[in-house]
């Protein structure tokens, strides 16, 4: 049986919106190397994005050097991308689905990634910052 | 990585026109939100938008639309979307806001 | 006095030649974010993919899972790009200019790295890996 | 981030045409090398390549335009690059390479 090579890419970007499009072009670059469609890479963009977006939102403790992180982890069948802070952190059992019929300004972000990525992981501990975990598989959606 | 906003007013129809190419994200999304809020200050009509070169756009700038949306309602004038996007659309269906704006093919 | 912000990001890569492509567009974002024109922009591309290679073809110690760093730091006023990898090194004083009127297939990316950044400077020790470290301002060229 | 090589060969005037499009780095280094491989074990003829779509190259690539000369030469035949772009150009300026190669505008 021939092993999978795990291929690991890390990134540390500064809590700033200007940022954010960094990352979503690591992303791409990544992303359509491994041999992934156009529309999968658009996914992954979104829901990249929305992770980095709450991690300077939310995550950060606003000191003026606050970071995230980035991993990028794949192997021949799937991408694992991991979004992670050291900032406040937050309950998990707070954040609630969105109601469709009432739409408000907030709280899409993380229902987009659950929509978007194949498999999504969220662990957090207030005071213990947040991790996203989200994998897209190469194949066909499953 | 950049967006652009250009906005006009048909005063014979009455509503706003404006054309988005670029990307929406929390870099750009307070420039979107100010090109609204100017509008809506002026004139509170409908707001029509070409999104044919609008390339990405992310819950931040949902967000935006659904709170200028909010406040056109309180006069019963609404957002038109038009010349779409397959991966915006994606995120309107995904997220029903494509049953909240008014979408023309 | 204001003082200027450093902005740090942090990426890390396998040594396989599919990753340069990934670190120049992740450069060319950071760069354009930055407000550098078109023309420093492709120079930096072009030093930082030679550091890349180099790091790859001979800083490699070829474990399985070998991996290098790039580094960009930000002010207002340059970008300082650091190249590392925990190789197997080499010494300083045999790399030589290379002879332009007798050309060779090899030893022109560290002469390439040096004409097209503002200032660059290389650390090794054999057997401790190499670091090039290379700056571009943003102003007029000095 | 990848690489186009369209070749044909010109009977009638005996060269080699090249169309290079994309980018030349480490990754897409190998493909170009067989490529050049390939023609001058069929004919050892002048090469002329057209770089209008050559996006980027660096010390790679080069290396491997110079290794190729380098198996020309012994038949007295040349690399001749026309459309070159500014950054390309660039390239060759510094490394002294624009002397070796013939480069027509
Ligand atoms: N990185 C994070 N750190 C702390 N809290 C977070 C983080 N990401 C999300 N949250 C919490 O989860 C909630 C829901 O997030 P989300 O669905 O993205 O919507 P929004 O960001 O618009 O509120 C946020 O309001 C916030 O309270
Ligand atoms: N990251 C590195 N680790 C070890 N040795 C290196 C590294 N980078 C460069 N060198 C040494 O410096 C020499 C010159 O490098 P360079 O000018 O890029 O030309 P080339 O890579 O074509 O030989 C290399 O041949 C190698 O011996």
């Amino acid at each position: 049986m021939i092993e999978n090579q795990l291929d690991e890419v890390k990134l540390s970007v500064p809590s700033k919106p200007e940022y954010v499009g960094v990352v979503r072009l690591t992303l791409s670059a990544i992303a359509s190397r491994i041999g992934f469609d156009v529309e999968k890479i658009e996914d992954m963009k979104v829901a990249v994005a929305e992770a980095c977006t709450n991690a300077i939102m939310h995550g950060c403790r606003c000191a003026k050097d606050s970071k995230f992180n980035i991993d990028f982890v794949s192997n021949g069948e799937k991408l694992t991308i991991s979004v992670y802070d050291d900032g406040k952190g937050c309950e998990l059992e707070s954040i609630q689905d969105p109601n469709l019929n009432e739409p408000k300004e907030g709280g899409l972000g993380i229902f987009i990634i659950k929509s978007l990525m194949d498999q999504v992981d969220i662990e957090s501990e207030e005071g213990k910052g947040m991790m996203i975990k989200m994998i897209k598989y190469l194949g066909d959606d499953i | 990585m950049s967006l652009q906003v250009k906005k006009s007013y048909n005063s014979e129809n009455k509503y706003w026109y404006v054309e988005l190419s670029g990307e929406v994200d929390v870099y750009t999304a307070g420039q979107l939100k100010d090109a609204f809020t100017n509008m809506i200050e002026d004139k509170k009509e409908n707001i029509k938008i070409n999104a044919q070169d609008l390339e990405y756009i992310d819950s931040t700038g949902l967000g935006i639309l659904i709170g200028t949306l909010k406040r056109l309602k309180e006069k019963d004038k609404n957002i038109i979307l038009t010349n779409i996007r397959s991966n915006v659309k994606k995120l309107l269906n995904i997220t029903g806001l494509d049953k909240i704006f008014i979408i023309e093919e």
